[in-house]
């Protein structure tokens, strides 16, 4: 039987209230062959234009990857699909071993354990740097705890860590809006930090940041790895090449060349297309 | 709790609001009951009846702002959930007349009698039991709410894409409810209402009462959507209200958010719908009208939006002056009222309430 | 190349392009910019640097005439600019690359390139534009606010470039650009130089690529000029003393 | 001598300012007229003018101000049905008294006030006698704007009709949203209904700003009147100076007054009127005449209580008679509606009536129709001993009153 | 040809008539009935009339035509009869018997001749009878249409005659039908056959009854009432197509006027994001430009109706221009504050109006081209107001979609709209660009209004009718989109036509709002939205 068409989307979406399932639970990943991210053959297209082409790409376990390429390579569009912000028009994106991202919603994505950081910094731009941080804070994010949320003397400790580490402890009962440039970024940072995600997405990290700041950015996000998987895209050489172990090179939406930093360097394709001469 | 007061006692206009509301739940029977008429400082009824209308209409700006100020929802429809409460206690009122209406019928209300219906609708059974007809103050608006909600959320429907649908809500009913078939007495409505548990609606004792049940109403909705507010479910809603999608990245299901305020604030809408009906004594389907909406928007803003006293600040104050112009400048009372607006928001962006702290600082 | 390598001595000698004498400028009550000076002399590419949150774009955003200042005096090529419109500073030649892009995201690459021709100073989007980037002429037809982040920094330079500016500020544009394109983008500054006449203020936190391109230099601290001077001046202490945490 | 006080309840904004205005510029000229005549029991008559906006809540709020605050001795007001609904209880528990101007579905009857405009009896059955009689219609198409009004008409209507024999499927009703504009459906199927073989008439209850667009496309579509007449319960020459009055002549109105009714008295209201509001372009109108009625029949009742006590004035009122613009008399009823002459007028091109059909003598307001079950045998009084308004002569019961 | 035969015809009569003087008439002559008529009552009206047109005399066409129309009076002083012209001053005086002019006359010096219901159709028959040999094929065809309200054996004669030396096609095919009508009740079963085959597609509604009452007719034969039971149901089904077109023509027509109603509103709120609580307001100050041109402008309702597009498109536009100069300029970047203050604009112009015009409607009168309807047939005619309301519709729309695309300002709105310091640091004189956009939207819902004044009250509260409306359009097409609201506009229109014969208009009306609700479900950007990554963000 068929449903009149106005209704069929109703039916369609496979997004539930949590009112009516019980409590999406966070899956217990069995990283068999330790990857904990998979990219099969996803396309994505827009108007016939191809963002992501068969694109295949696996992330290890603990790994800290660097994802490079030309701009419009399609990386953010990579990072949407896999946040669910993007549904591609094929191909298969798992999380650990069982959990189909394409399924999810965004808001499911991040409490399996998908933490990101947005290209364009977007922070809460009328709410303190504080209460960015708090609303960040990995917890029970249903409704009803929210109503009854209060926070533990330990997760504040948490905060006050984190706004050390990302420099913002003056800053943190200013609105977010007034930040600069280079401060936002921290903050999201710092969000992304005290989502304590299992995989975390950062699309540039250090643009608009000193080479001082740069450094600190490289440190943390080593240190993060090996704990948690990190996927790192930027444009900065000196950067990535502080922190790579691993480098997938994108070029028009499919994996151009994968290997070490040096192995990719003198990749004459990957110089063509992307490093110059 | 204690995060309540914490906040409360940061809230400098809340407190004032709350002292106020507490002054007037003492003073006000004191006044209208015990100082006899003609003498000085006496409240006459019509005072008394015109504050607690103002109550009302204080509570649900107060919703409104909760929606509004704190979530970012426009609602140009909110008047359909204030008119939905004020039905289900009108409803209850015709069924408190019993065989007293004209024609004596025993179980039809009057309209129903001259347009021939042969027995009561469906929808009329129960309302004649008060606590059935308070469960449905709560509950009509409540399941609009949530049914529209539900649906509108889950779709991401936002901004002024929201704003317009809500407002053909409240047009739509509007219309409906001004059809005679759907039995509710189209467009002349309810009236004639007689007694409430009970008691005489005309009578001091009875006025009063439903003042103070006004002034704890207006308290109880301030205080539970000040909790609101301040706890994390507040931020949340704030985060909604500036960047949507970021929320959800943060792993909100923004929509469930959205859904419970939505609710929540059409709740509280319904309650202030049912204290107003018996206290100004009818119900017509003009309270669904898109206008009216618009204009609690206006109360909203003109107090002061997010600040949830602001906003019954303003609905008192823009009904205080409705009021007093209306005689005071038959002619010409929509200049000024038009005037206030337009002054308001190029020189008091925060509404009144900014202006309050702007003097304060 | 001599012209490219103007000294800063040098310069004093001819009028600057741009002069900025004791600004003063303030969010709210919060001061930002403290009695800054500093002047841009005409062809040169003077390179701003400074902290995160130092106040560099607000400077830009004070030449544009974007924000407004409360003490000090602007000079574009010897008149006072202070106190005009940011159209009027357009009009008057000034470009301007924001942080950040600010690309019109509904409108097609086309019709971005096309709003500053109501300016007047060119009826017509120069080919110039499409040689320097050729990625926007591929792209034409799409909307500003679907390209990626790197081709809307193209974009954005290339808008400004439509203008046909007398001077270009340029804030942070190398910010998500991958390798080649800077080294291109370099390359255009230089070459809008020489062949433009054009003069170049920019803000960039990448050392490599400001030794590169820029001649003169200043470093911003806490809402002031600290240092300046030729590009050559710029030592790795300096360095160490003022742009590390 | 304090001056006795005199409030004027009609909306001077929103949506119904355009038909109420007027009768508050009505009033305030009666008043200035008795006042020169030297006001009423030598005190001087002052209005009391409130706004109650066209919002229906406001108005019981108003007329709680008026009758506590203001401390009024009568009240002129109201237009819509709902308005009076929602002021009602509030006169009948302040116990004022209220002169209400326009014609109404009937089905009511307070001590507190007196309808001065025409019950459904002495304005739609005639209208109907008319047609059927003079114009031979067989064929009835009611269209209305719904709202109780119109549905009650309708209602009475159709029993009327079928008690006289008319088939189920020559009457249809219709009904349009308030200020409905978009005729074009309903003018077609109008035309549709009407050509069945039988002369069709078309009984109009539209209200207010409906009726411009209405009357514009049932001449667009070239109904004529010959054809097909449509009488009008809420056209008159208010209405008619806002449209263009060509394409409509010989349209019908059933009421009470029309403004070229030929009487010195009329001519002189008339002249006063314009004189009063300083236009020339101006117009009168029936529920004006209601007012004036109303108006010298409130006066004449104080001189004849001696008081402007509500008790007295309310007991006073019922039997005084005073002259109508008509060229009669108009007398209070029992029932506090009052006795008029119905005409049937035709719209002419300078936006007047011209008579051509009347009553041959005064006709009695019905408070109750007779052509309702459950309002048949219901009766207003409000004299000894009975004093009720709504007398179930089959119980025996006088129901629905609030006041002892 | 005919008609001159005739005229002269009877000026002969006439001349003998007058030589012998009356002893030669065996009739009252037509002066004298005449002037029987002002005294008269409506009955004895209804018999003179007959009379005057027996007479055959060449002046009882414009004669009785003066009657039926209102101008024929009676002068006070003598009691003698004219027919009226009103002129500048006071009325031109005619003589009815010679057509000549007669001086002229205070308004208060002449009294019409009143007529009734009853003797317009008396006139009408007799107008009818007497025009069957006008030169006009469009008046002989109103002549026979008349006719068939009230057929008998004599008039069946005289179309008889008629038809033979009946030059114009059209209307031979209308006396052929009207002749079948007669043959219905012929004796013969032939006749009959033969006037149902002739009535088969015939959509005159006299056919379809009696064809109707022949199908039902217990006397006929089989053969017959089988014949006209065909004949009705092709009738019928020509009549239900038909009636399709004439549900389209009034979506379309209620669509124009919702295009027209939110057009404005498309610029001011839907580029601008301006959200115009005012825009009705500029509606109805479009809608009294129009009236306030009539008034200037007497006796010209059409180039009244015609210099109020542009006036109102000025009068409009400078206010527009002028709020958004004094008030609305400072609130760029606050949208939701926008509301507030046009609110209370809206109901300061409002009551502006009342102040100035009077709260009760004003009569802004329709130019003759715009009244009636093309009668393409008897099932199907357009009206003419709303067909020229349909052109109007597209043209403005039209215009303006060239106006925004081919020139700079449409660019640059866009740009200013999307960011306005960006905008600024680009050149682009953005407080000219929305003086003027602001200023464009305004002055398109001025001519919207002028359009509205065609079909509506004008009053202070046109504004209040079509602001909801206005929004519901604009909305549903997608914001910012104009084909959008062009598309939005046309589907409401005739969804609402499609549902109204079913569901009543107030029905109709609630359904096509849940449509809209329901639809925004589905589409939570309207029907064309604005796509890409910024608008998903
Ligand atoms: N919604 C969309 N509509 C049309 N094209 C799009 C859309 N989103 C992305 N694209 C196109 O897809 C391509 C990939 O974009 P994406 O942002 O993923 O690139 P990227 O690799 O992140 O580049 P950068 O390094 O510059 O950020 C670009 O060419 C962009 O123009
Ligand atoms: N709108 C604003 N309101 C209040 N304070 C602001 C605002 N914008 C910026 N600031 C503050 O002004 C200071 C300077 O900001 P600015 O953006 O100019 O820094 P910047 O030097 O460009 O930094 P970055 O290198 O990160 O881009 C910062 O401390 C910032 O927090
Ligand atoms: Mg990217
Ligand atoms: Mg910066």
């Amino acid at each position: 039987m068929k449903l009149p068409t106005p209704l069929r989307p109703f039916t369609e979406r496979d997004r539930v209230f949590d009112a009516l399932v019980p409590p999406a639970q966070r899956v217990r990943r069995q990283t068999r062959h330790g990857t904990i991210l998979h990219v099969e053959d996803v396309t994505v297209s827009f108007d016939g234009f191809k963002a992501l082409d068969a694109l295949t790409l696996y992330i290890y376990e603990g790994e800290l990857r660097c994802i490079i390429g030309p701009n419009g390579a399609g990386k953010t569009t990579m990072m949407d699909v896999i946040t669910a912000k993007t549904r591609p028009d094929a191909g298969q994106v798992f999380f650990g071993d069982g959990i189909d991202l394409l399924r999810l919603s965004e808001p499911e994505v991040a409490q399996v354990g998908v933490g990101r950081k947005f290209q364009k910094p977007t922070v809460f731009e009328q709410q303190s740097v504080w209460d960015n941080l708090v609303l960040a804070l990995h917890s029970d994010k249903r409704v009803w705890a929210s109503v009854w949320f209060r926070l533990a003397p330990a997760q504040r400790e948490q905060i006050e860590q984190v706004l050390e580490t990302i420099g913002l402890v003056a800053e943190r009962s200013r609105l977010a809006g007034e930040l600069s440039h280079g401060q936002k970024q921290w903050l999201e940072i710092g969000m992304l930090l005290l989502q304590q995600p299992a995989l975390l997405l950062v699309d540039e990290p250090v643009a608009g940041m000193s080479g001082h700041e740069m450094e600190q950015t490289a440190e943390l996000l080593t240190a993060l790895a090996g704990e948690r998987s990190v996927v790192v895209v930027e444009h900065d050489m000196e950067f990535v090449r502080s922190i790579a172990r691993r480098v997938t090179v994108l070029h028009q939406g499919a994996v151009l060349a994968e290997g070490s930093m040096a192995e990719v360097q003198q990749d004459p394709r990957v110089i063509e297309v992307y490093l110059g001469a | 709790m204690g995060l309540l007061w914490a906040s409360l006692r940061r809230d400098r206009g809340g407190q004032v609001l709350l002292v106020l509301l507490l002054a007037a739940i003492i003073l006000v029977p004191l006044l209208n009951l015990a100082v006899p008429a003609g003498a000085p400082g006496h409240l006459s009824a019509y005072t008394v009846a015109l504050l607690g209308k103002y109550l009302c209409f204080a509570l649900l700006a107060v919703s409104v702002d909760l929606v509004w100020g704190y979530c970012g929802i426009l609602t140009l429809g909110h008047g359909a959930f204030f008119a939905l409460g004020g039905y289900a206690m009108g409803m209850h009122l015709m069924r408190q007349i019993g065989d007293r209406g004209v024609y004596g019928h025993p179980v039809l209300p009057d309209f129903m009698v001259f347009l021939d219906w042969e027995s009561l609708p469906w929808f009329w059974h129960g309302f004649d039991l008060f606590p059935f007809a308070m469960l449905m103050v709560l509950a009509a608006p409540g399941l609009l709410a949530l049914v529209f909600g539900f649906f509108a959320f889950r779709s991401r429907v936002n901004g002024v894409y929201l704003s317009i649908i809500t407002q053909a809500l409240t047009f739509a009913l509007m219309l409906a409810f001004f059809r005679n078939e759907m039995g509710f007495g189209g467009n002349n409505g309810l009236t004639d209402f007689k007694d409430l548990l009970g008691f005489d609606l005309q009578s001091e004792a009875m006025r009063v009462s439903l003042f103070v049940a006004s002034a704890l109403a207006l308290a109880l909705g301030f205080l539970a959507s000040r909790y609101l507010t301040v706890t994390r479910f507040g931020q949340v809603l704030n985060a909604v209200r500036d960047a949507e999608g970021r929320t959800r990245f943060l792993g909100y299901r923004v929509e469930n958010y959205q859904l419970f305020v939505w609710v929540f604030s059409a709740m509280l809408a319904g309650v202030a719908g049912a204290l107003y009906v018996p206290q100004v004594g009818i119900i017509n389907p003009n309270e669904f009208s898109p206008l009216n909406s618009i204009e609690m928007v206006v109360w909203v803003a003109v107090g002061g939006r997010a600040t949830l006293y602001g906003a019954a600040l303003g609905a008192l104050l823009v009904n205080y002056a409705k009021t007093f112009l209306t005689s005071a400048a038959p002619e010409a009372w929509l200049f000024f009222l038009g005037g206030l607006f337009v002054v308001v928001t190029l020189f008091l962006p925060q509404g009144l309430v900014g202006l309050l702290r702007r003097s304060r600082a | 190349m001599p012209s490219a390598a103007t000294g800063a001595a040098a310069a004093q000698a001819v009028t600057p392009t741009l002069a900025l004498e004791s600004i003063q400028q303030y969010y709210g009550e919060s001061h930002i910019l403290r009695d800054l000076s500093l002047t841009v002399p005409a062809g040169s590419c003077t390179c701003v640097m400074g902290r995160n949150g130092v106040g560099k774009t607000t400077l830009m955003k004070v030449i544009m005439g974007l924000l407004p200042i409360r003490a000090g005096r602007l000079l574009f090529e010897g008149d006072v600019l202070s106190g005009r419109p940011a159209v009027a500073r357009a009009r008057a030649g000034i470009g301007y690359v924001p942080q950040g892009r600010h690309i019109f995201p509904q409108l097609t690459v086309e019709e971005n390139l096309q709003v500053p021709l109501g300016a007047g100073r060119t009826d017509r989007i120069p080919p110039r534009v499409f040689e320097l980037f050729p990625v926007l002429r591929e792209m034409l037809h799409r909307r500003g606010g679907d390209l990626s982040g790197g081709q809307q920094q193209q974009l954005a330079i290339g808008r400004a470039l439509v203008l046909a500016p007398k001077l270009l500020i340029l804030d942070e544009p190398t910010e998500g650009i991958q390798p080649n394109v800077v080294h291109d983008i370099g390359e255009v500054i230089r070459r809008l130089r020489e062949e433009d006449g054009l003069t170049v203020l920019l803000v960039e936190q990448k050392l490599p690529f400001a030794r590169r391109v820029a001649s003169d230099f200043h470093i911003i601290e806490r809402g002031s000029v600290v240092r300046s001077g030729a590009i050559a001046a710029l030592t790795d202490a300096l360095v160490q003393q003022h742009l590390s945490v | 001598e304090p001056p006795i006080k005199v409030g004027v309840l009609h909306s001077l904004s929103g949506t119904m300012a355009i038909s109420e205005t007027t009768l508050k510029d009505t009033v305030l000229m009666l008043i200035e007229q008795q006042n020169a005549k030297g006001g009423l029991l030598g005190r001087q008559l002052e209005p009391v003018v409130v706004d109650p906006a066209s919002d229906w809540p406001m108005f019981a709020e108003r007329a709680r101000q008026l009758l506590s605050q203001d401390k009024v001795d009568v009240v002129f007001g109201c237009w819509t049905s709902v308005s009076r609904k929602s002021v009602l209880p509030v006169f009948e528990e302040l116990n004022g008294i209220l002169f209400y101007p326009v014609q109404y579905e009937g089905e009511e009857s307070s001590r507190n006030v007196f309808y001065t405009g025409a019950a459904p009896n002495q304005q739609a059955i005639p209208a109907v006698d008319y047609l059927r009689d003079e114009l031979g219609v067989e064929r009835w198409m009611l269209v209305g704007t719904d709202y109780v009004y119109p549905r009650t008409t309708n209602k009475i209507l159709q029993a009327y009709l079928k008690s006289n024999g008319v088939a189920e499927g020559d009457v249809r009703e219709v009904y349009t949203p308030f200020g409905h504009s978009d005729w074009q459906s309903i003018v077609a199927d109008i035309k549709r209904f009407a050509a069945a073989g039988k002369k069709t008439g078309v009984i109009s209850t539209v209200n207010g700003d409906a009726n411009v667009p209405f009357y514009k496309e049932l001449s667009n579509q070239g109904i004529a009147p010959e054809d097909i007449p449509v009488i009008a319960f809420s056209v008159g020459e208010e209405e008619l100076s806002g449209l263009d009055a060509e394409p409509l002549v010989g349209h019908l109105a059933a009421w009470n007054y029309f403004m070229s009714v030929d009487t010195p008295r009329n001519d002189e209201f008339v002249e006063s009127w314009l004189d009063y509001i300083d236009d020339d372009a101006r117009v009168t109108n029936d529920p004006m005449e209601a007012h004036y009625i109303g108006f010298n029949m409130w006066a004449q009742a104080v001189e004849k209580a001696g008081t402007t006590e509500t008790d007295a004035v309310i007991d006073a009122l019922v039997g005084v008679a005073v002259p109508n613009l008509t060229g009669g008399y108009s007398a209070m009823m029992p029932n506090h509606h009052i006795t008029k002459p119905v005409l049937i007028g035709e719209i002419q091109d300078d936006g007047q009536f011209q008579v051509v059909w009347r009553t041959p003598g005064l006709v009695l307001g019905d408070a109750w129709s007779d052509y309702l079950p459950e309002s048949k045998q219901i009766i207003a009084d409000w004299r000894e001993p009975l004093r009720c308004g709504n007398y179930n002569v089959k119980t025996g019961s006088c129901s629905g009153q609030n006041v002892e | 040809m005919g008609y001159k035969c005739i005229r002269v015809a009877t000026a002969a009569v006439l001349l003998i008539l007058l030589i012998l003087g009356p002893a030669a008439a065996v009739e009252r002559p037509f002066g004298e009935i005449l002037q029987a008529l002002p005294s008269a009552s409506y009955e004895a009206k209804a018999t003179l009339i007959r009379e005057l047109a027996e007479t055959g005399h060449p002046r009882a066409v414009p004669v009785l035509r003066a009657l039926s129309e209102g101008d024929l009076y009676v002068r006070k002083a003598d009691q003698r009869v004219f027919i009226v012209r009103k002129g500048e001053g006071g009325y031109d005086l005619v003589d009815p018997l010679s057509g000549e002019p007669a001086g002229q006359a205070g308004r208060r010096d002449v009294k019409r001749i009143g007529i009734n219901n009853t003797l317009r159709n008396v006139l009408a028959a007799q107008l009818a009878s007497l025009s069957l040999a006008a030169p006009e094929a469009a008046v002989r065809r109103a002549a026979v249409a008349q006719m068939l309200g009230e057929l008998d054996a004599s008039l069946a004669a005289t179309l008889r005659a008629r038809l033979a030396e009946e030059p114009d096609r059209g209307v031979r095919g209308m006396i052929r039908e009207a002749l079948a009508l007669v043959d219905l009740q012929a004796a013969d079963e032939a006749t009959r056959l033969a006037a149902v085959q002739t009535l088969h597609g015939s959509l005159t509604p006299e056919a379809r009854v009696r064809l109707m009452a022949l199908a039902a007719d217990p006397e006929a034969g089989e053969a017959l009432r089988t014949q006209a039971r065909q004949a009705v149901a092709s009738i019928d089904r020509w009549r239900s197509f038909y009636r399709l077109m004439e549900t389209v023509f009034f979506g379309l027509s209620a669509g124009s006027v919702l295009l027209l109603a939110a057009i404005g509103l498309a610029i001011t709120f839907g580029v601008m994001g301006v959200i115009n609580m005012a825009h009705g307001e500029f509606l109805m100050l479009g809608a009294y430009t129009a009236y306030v041109l009539q008034q200037l402008l007497p006796g010209q309702v059409g180039l009244a109706v015609v210099l109020a597009v542009p006036a109102a498109f000025a009068v409009t536009g400078l206010v527009g221009v002028a709020i958004e100069r004094g008030l609305i300029r400072h609130l760029y970047g606050r949208p939701l504050e926008t509301l507030l203050l046009t609110f209370g604009l809206s109901l300061i112009l409002q009551q502006a109006v009342r102040t100035i015009f009077s709260p009760l409607n004003r009569s802004v009168a329709t130019p003759a081209w715009m009244s009636g309807a093309w009668q393409i047939n008897p099932a199907l005619a357009l009206t003419y107001n709303r067909l020229a309301i349909i052109l109007f519709a597209l043209a403005v729309f039209l215009a303006l979609l060239a106006l925004l695309r081919f020139t700079r300002l449409g660019l640059q709105v866009r740009a200013v709209s999307q960011d306005r310091q960006m905008a600024q640091a680009l050149g682009v004189r953005s407080e000219w660009v929305d003086a003027l956009t602001f200023g464009l939207g305004a002055g398109i819902a001025g001519i919207g209004g002028v359009a509205l004044s065609q079909l509506t009250n004008v009053g202070p509260n046109l504004g209040q009718a079509y602001i909801i409306d206005s929004f519901l359009v604009v909305v549903f097409g997608g914001v910012g989109n104009l084909w959008g609201t062009l598309v939005a506009a046309l589907t409401l229109g005739l969804a609402n036509k499609f549902l109204e014969p079913a569901a009543g208009a107030v029905l109709a009306k609630i359904l096509v709002l849940v449509f809209i609700i329901l639809f925004i479900q589905r589409r939570p950007r309207g029907l064309f939205p604005q796509r890409g990554r910024a608008a998903e963000a």
